[in-house]
């Protein structure tokens, strides 16, 4: 009986007497809901020892979960993320039916992600797997009937991750005759070198599912946006990292001992820079703030993927700290955004406007979230970009870091857009009315928002957490050589001193802001509607907010890239299997004597097959 | 001590940045109007202009964003400024440039950007609105032709430093003839980053009545002018660190930097305006094509 | 060309006989005819559809104050022939009521803001914004003649001393010239 | 401290000697007068050399000059863009219309007097000025900045009432458009 015990109990039975609290009232459940999540979570992280394990025997199959670095950095991200969205998914989820059904599956993921970060073997990951899977799942399609088709693409996609998983797994068993992570890892080099590559990019599949790699990415928009948002906030932050957890693993335990004439890291990089571009590229037309973001966080996992794909050591350490900055930022947008829906009734850029003055600590977390999300300087997100780049330049990926480069440029835009139309322009009336989010929702979004900035002057903090991780999976220490508390250095030895950026723009900021608030007595306050417009002025039901066609010019620039869009050939795709299937049914025509046939068929063509397999 | 000297050093670095970008936009337009058979204002009307603005007595504004919008411009030209070596090998002003790196920088300068674009975005005015998107789209075009020159520069002598790329100079030759390619698509993407004829896209005062500012007056105008000087010096020595070696000294520097600050002048003088996409497909045509000429030129050698 | 607005007139006619007077006599392509107001969309829906006039002009009014009509002139044009066609027609001056055409041409409903602005003419069912030019006007249709322009405008606006004198331009040439000016025309000619 | 009426004479004087040599002009085209704005601007004349440039917004501008007659559904916008102007402020009356009506003494719908409705701070007469005369009303105004006289705005401010009052009289009871001035 141990800590992992006792979290994975805690968790499961939180799930299931919340559920049964529902029945008692609302109070309770919610009660039960965020108790079972903090007293989970400090637990954990009071008494979690990195070499803990722990064994569970279920009828006979035995599950084998223990904990390293790795998979510490990872259930940061994933705890840290729930105590906080769990906090803001309780007035956000307010008076939703079926509330009891929705946080037992909330707790059921959190589990799941648990359990996979956990497991020491293939099975324990598996199971755990397809609990995060189902649960999410069934919250996706929470939202009704709207919500169907989409769960239907989002379970699709990931039933064909799992199958690639499961079969992979069954390989490696056919192999090794063990399915333990660690003997996988010692033992693969042994393996045949066909075996190796099947191997690898089966699993490879499975979990580019969950992160959403092109030409596996189509589920996610639609899924992140349905899902509430409290959920969305965990969803895209920790729950898509468990396909980069995975894909770390892969990666250095059998990619790297792979023959090189596979192309297997160029070729996953590559797919990674691409939907790295491709969704920032679509992000910046949406008009619905939830899909813009949700093509956002495609576009960042994108990143992620190429630096884990690169595997060098600092490219490790970029994809992790962005890892970890993703779950943060892109988090504490969705909860923007929920927050948002929730007061204005909306989440349509082109009907929002002008909510600053209304929801002012709302838009300081979404302004210190797109500064990260940017990678600008001096905020958190700026480190494990820079940090991609260098691996990336320094490993000689000279046109992939121009592609990447274009991406995060390209970001800015959408950036702009999603910032400007719920925050900026003009004041409506039909919002008149709009207040600040509760403090339950404020609170959990404001905390990131400092700690983006807190990260950003010292990202030593973050990084030493990587740094264990990469030791466990076999990278030299890292301190001292890549980085320390607040410095950066790359592989030519040249360096960034966080902190002092930090410190520049304080100072510069501040400066001027005295300058400016010194001559406070002779600026004014007007309201939005008296601008400068050739004299005239806009009456009250009129708004000159720029909403529509908000990016046209750079939609007519890069038009011939626009022609292509994955979801149209999996439609196409999908209408064709349609099409086969309706023929096939004609074969079952309810005839007895057509069916007699096929038996007849069949087993002559069985007998003839067996007599060759058998007589040879 | 050492504390309270580095600190003057960078006051000073940032006044003579300020009087010399003005100084620059001055004969900018004084060599506008010769060039147009005018006489033109005298080569100091732009102090004047700054502390015109200042003084005014009112100033109005549309909300908090739109207050610090000046606040934000001038962390990136101010802070940029102090990031890169002004002149090479000298203890004159050395301010922070051993702290940040040439990726560091390039971001850097995009913080401004978007505190403008949300300051304007504030006032409610779609001109502004419109003037931003003009604006973000544009740089996505110019940054392409950019990056590939740095990364050309980059991996060409193995350092992202640029008091390293200076020294290197020092041995090798000038980098605007060690990889002229690169010099090349870098001066394109300089033409986006000033902003002048054919791309000023983003003020068109006949379209757009000014784009961003057109709401902002007084002293945000003014500390917005005076953030556009120091930011047209900012680029300008950065170009002369990156291509030309730095300079010894401040006349060299003055006169390598106002070399180059005539190219997007006398470039802009001659042109009529880009619509935008024209504009994004011009960067993404032939500079990109030098850019990724001067990426297999530096990769080859 | 006479020929042409000859046949023009004669074909017409012969469809509509409530044509009660027209005049071709113009050394240059016009025509002229009038007709009574309830027959106007007829009329224009005709020359449109079975002659070619395609082109509307211009829709204006002329004010016969003395008689108590208002006169609206539309004004066609055939790219074809390249002949103007005036069809013209009287309204009451108090009463001032016809029919909307602008479904026939649809820029015939700034011209009709405009003359029910300036003129006071309702259009029925002419469905546009209720000013046009002027904003909040609360006086006479300011272009029909009896509207005395000057002592409006001394009555709204300040006047700064020194032009007492000032005077109508016409009657500044009629004494240069010794021309002899109206009764009628010195009392509206503001 | 010499926080006396010695060293507030001196920051004056600088202040407006800035104001004097940068004037920051939004021709407000109206009439027959706003053709006779790009000559002046332009090479023959060339106004840019004592520090007069154009400028796109109100909220960057000096000077608001006045080109012509105006109408009563224009006089509204120009009020308007007078208040959204940053003091201190000026305006230019142009031509005769704006003197005493001009051509237009008997229009039912021009103002004839500007002066009762925006504080004028110089009158450029002819039908039209011709860009040299603008240029030297330019350099009276310039002038009267230098010795403190062009204060429009604040004798603006100072009888708003009775500008109001004018205002709304050849506006109609109902002015919705015009904001409150306030500063």
């Amino acid at each position: 009986m141990n800590i992992i015990h006792i979290t994975l109990g805690i968790l499961l039975g939180g799930a299931i007497l919340t559920y049964f609290a529902n029945k008692i009232s609302g109070v309770v459940r919610d009660l039960m809901f965020i108790s079972t999540i903090v007293v989970a979570a400090a637990l954990f992280f009071i008494k979690m020892t990195p070499d803990t394990v722990a064994v569970f025997n279920l009828g006979g199959i035995t599950l084998s979960l223990g904990m390293n670095h790795l998979g510490l950095l990872f259930s940061i991200i994933i705890l840290g993320l729930a105590v906080l969205a769990g906090f803001y998914s309780l007035p956000y989820m307010k008076g939703k039916d079926n509330l009891g059904f929705f946080y037992m599956n909330y707790l059921l993921s959190i589990f799941g992600m648990m359990g996979i970060v956990m497991s020491k073997d293939l099975v324990s990951f598996f199971i755990f797997w397809e609990i995060m899977t189902w649960s999410s799942y069934l919250i996706v399609v929470y939202n009704g009937n709207k919500a169907n088709k989409i769960g239907i693409k989002y379970i699709l996609f990931s039933a064909l991750g799992a199958y690639s998983m499961l079969m992979a797994i069954v390989m490696v068993y056919s192999q090794l005759h063990s399915f333990s992570i660690a003997d996988l890892s010692a033992g693969f080099t042994t393996m045949p070198a066909s075996y190796q590559i099947t191997i690898a990019l089966l699993l490879i599949t499975g979990f580019a599912v969950k992160a959403a790699m092109m030409p596996l990415h189509v589920w996610a928009p639609d899924a992140y946006s349905n899902a509430p948002m409290s959920y969305t906030a965990m969803f895209s932050g920790a729950l898509s990292k468990m396909g980069v957890y995975g894909l770390v693993i892969v990666f250095v335990t059998m990619v790297s001992h792979l023959p090189q004439n596979f192309w297997v890291r160029e070729t996953i990089a590559w797919l990674g820079a691409i939907t790295a571009g491709m969704a920032t590229i679509y992000a910046i037309f949406q008009d619905d703030a939830k899909k813009l973001l949700a093509y956002s966080s495609v576009a960042q996992l994108g990143y992620i993927i190429t630096g884990v794909a690169i595997g060098t050591e600092i490219s490790m350490i970029a994809a992790l700290m962005l890892s970890i900055v993703h779950g943060m930022f892109k988090a504490n947008f969705f909860m923007v955004v929920g927050a948002v829906e929730r007061q204005a009734g909306t989440t349509d850029l082109t009907v929002l406007t002008g909510l600053i003055r209304k929801m002012p600590w709302t838009f300081f977390s979404a302004l210190m979230s797109a500064i990260a999300l940017a990678g600008i300087p001096p905020l958190v997100g700026y480190v494990g970009k820079w940090m991609l780049y260098e691996s990336l330049i320094s490993n000689g990926n000279y046109i992939l870091v121009i592609v990447i480069f274009f991406a995060s440029t390209a970001g800015f835009l959408y950036v702009f857009k999603i910032l400007y139309s719920i925050f900026l322009g003009q004041e409506e009336p039909e919002f008149e009315n709009v207040k600040e989010a509760p403090a339950l929702m404020v609170i959990p979004m404001v905390i990131i928002a400092l700690l983006l900035g807190f990260f950003g002057a010292f990202p030593g903090y973050l990084l030493k957490y990587i740094d264990n991780a990469l030791v466990v999976m076999g990278y030299p220490v890292s301190q001292g050589k890549w980085w320390e508390m607040t410095t950066l250095f790359n592989a030519w030895g040249n360096k960034v001193s966080t902190d002092l950026i930090m410190y520049t723009t304080i100072t510069v900021f501040v400066t001027i802001a005295i300058v400016l608030f010194y001559r406070w007595k002779n600026g004014r306050y007007v309201s939005t509607k008296d601008i400068s417009l050739s004299g005239e002025m806009p009456k009250e039901d009129e708004n000159y907010s720029f909403k529509l066609d908000f990016y046209k010019p750079f939609e007519r620039a890069i038009s011939p890239l626009l022609r292509y869009k994955i979801s149209k050939y999996y439609n196409e795709f999908a209408d064709g299997m349609e099409a086969f299937f309706d023929w096939t049914r004609r074969i079952y025509n309810g005839n007895a004597q057509t069916y007699a046939i096929y038996v007849i068929t069949f087993l002559v063509i069985l007998l003839l097959i067996a007599n060759n397999i058998f007589t040879v | 001590m050492d504390f309270l000297i580095k600190t003057l050093g960078a006051i000073a670095t940032i006044i003579v940045a300020f009087i010399v970008g003005m100084l620059y936009m001055g004969i900018n337009r004084k060599i506008t109007a010769r060039v147009q058979n005018r006489v033109g204002p005298p080569v100091w009307q732009n102090y004047i202009d700054a502390l015109k603005l200042v003084s005014k007595k009112t100033s109005v504004h549309h909300g908090v964003m739109q207050h610090l919008a000046p606040a934000f411009l001038m962390i990136s030209s101010m802070g940029t400024l102090l990031f890169i070596p002004i002149l090479r090998g000298q203890s004159w002003f050395p301010n922070l440039s051993y702290h940040g790196d040439l990726i560091f920088i390039l971001y850097f300068m995009v913080l401004g950007s978007l505190g403008m674009a949300l300051g304007a975005g504030q006032t409610g005015n779609p001109n502004a609105a419109i003037g931003i998107t003009r604006g973000l789209s544009q740089m996505v075009g110019f940054e392409i032709p950019w990056v590939m020159a740095l990364v050309a520069m980059m991996i060409q002598y193995h350092t992202t430093s640029i008091s390293d790329l200076m020294a290197i100079q020092q041995q090798h030759g000038w980098l605007m003839f060690q990889n002229p390619l690169a010099f090349l698509a870098a001066i394109l993407a300089m033409l986006g980053m000033f902003r002048y004829s054919p791309f000023d896209i983003v003020g068109a005062p006949a379209e757009l009545a000014s784009g961003p500012i057109s709401e902002f007056g007084g002293k945000y105008l003014g500390l917005m002018m005076s953030s556009g000087s120091i930011f047209a010096f900012t680029k300008l020595t950065l170009y002369v660190d990156l291509f030309m070696g730095g300079a010894s000294n401040i006349v060299v520097l003055l006169i390598e930097t106002f070399t180059l600050y005539l190219i997007p002048m006398l470039y802009g003088l001659v042109s009529p305006r880009y619509r935008t996409e024209q504009a994004i497909r011009y960067f993404w045509g032939w500079p990109t094509v030098l850019g990724l000429a001067a990426l297999v030129y530096s990769v080859v050698i | 060309m006479e020929e042409k607005k000859a046949q023009i007139l004669e074909k017409l006619q012969k469809v509509f006989p409530e044509i009660s007077e027209t005049k071709n006599d113009f050394p240059y392509n016009r025509v002229d005819l009038r007709i009574e107001k309830n027959k106007i969309p007829a009329i224009l829906f005709y020359l449109k559809d079975e002659m070619g006039y395609k082109h509307l002009v211009h829709i204006t009014c002329v004010d016969w104050l003395e008689e108590g009509k208002f006169e609206v002139i539309f004004i066609v044009w055939s790219p074809v022939d390249k002949i103007k066609v005036f069809v013209k027609t009287f309204l009451d001056r108090n009463n001032p009521v016809m029919d909307n055409v602008d479904m026939i041409w649809r820029q015939a409903n700034t011209y009709e803001r405009e003359l029910r602005e300036m003129f006071g003419i309702q259009f029925e069912g002419l469905v546009a914004p209720k000013e046009f030019i002027l904003e909040d006007w609360d006086d006479m249709p300011p272009m029909r003649r009896d509207f005395d322009t000057e002592a409006y405008a001394r009555k709204r606006f300040f006047a700064r001393p020194g032009r007492e004198d000032a005077r109508d331009v016409r009657q500044t040439i009629a004494e240069r010239t010794g021309e002899e000016i109206p009764d009628f025309a010195k009392k509206y000619s503001r | 401290m010499i926080n006396d009426k010695n060293s507030q004479k001196i920051v004056d004087i600088i202040q407006n000697f800035a104001r004097k040599h940068s004037l920051f002009v939004l021709a407000y085209g109206t009439g027959c007068g706003a053709i006779e704005i790009p000559p002046t601007m332009t090479s023959r004349y060339d106004a840019e050399r004592f520090g007069i440039r154009g400028a796109a917004t109100p909220r960057q501008a000096d000077v608001l000059l006045i080109t012509g007659y105006l109408t009563t559904k224009t006089v509204k916008r120009v009020i308007r863009v007078y208040e959204q102007m940053q003091d201190p402020k000026y305006v230019i009356g142009f031509g005769s219309c704006t003197i005493n009506g001009g051509m237009y003494w008997d229009s039912y719908n021009t103002i004839k007097v500007l002066d009762r409705y925006l504080p004028v701070d110089i009158y450029i007469n002819g039908c039209m000025p011709r860009p040299e005369a603008v240029i030297e009303g330019f350099i009276k105004l310039q002038k009267k900045i230098m010795e403190g006289r062009a204060e429009g705005a604040k004798h603006y401010k100072e009888n708003l009432e009775w500008y109001r009052a004018n205002q709304k009289k050849v506006l109609g009871p109902t002015t919705p458009h015009i904001q409150e001035y306030n500063w």
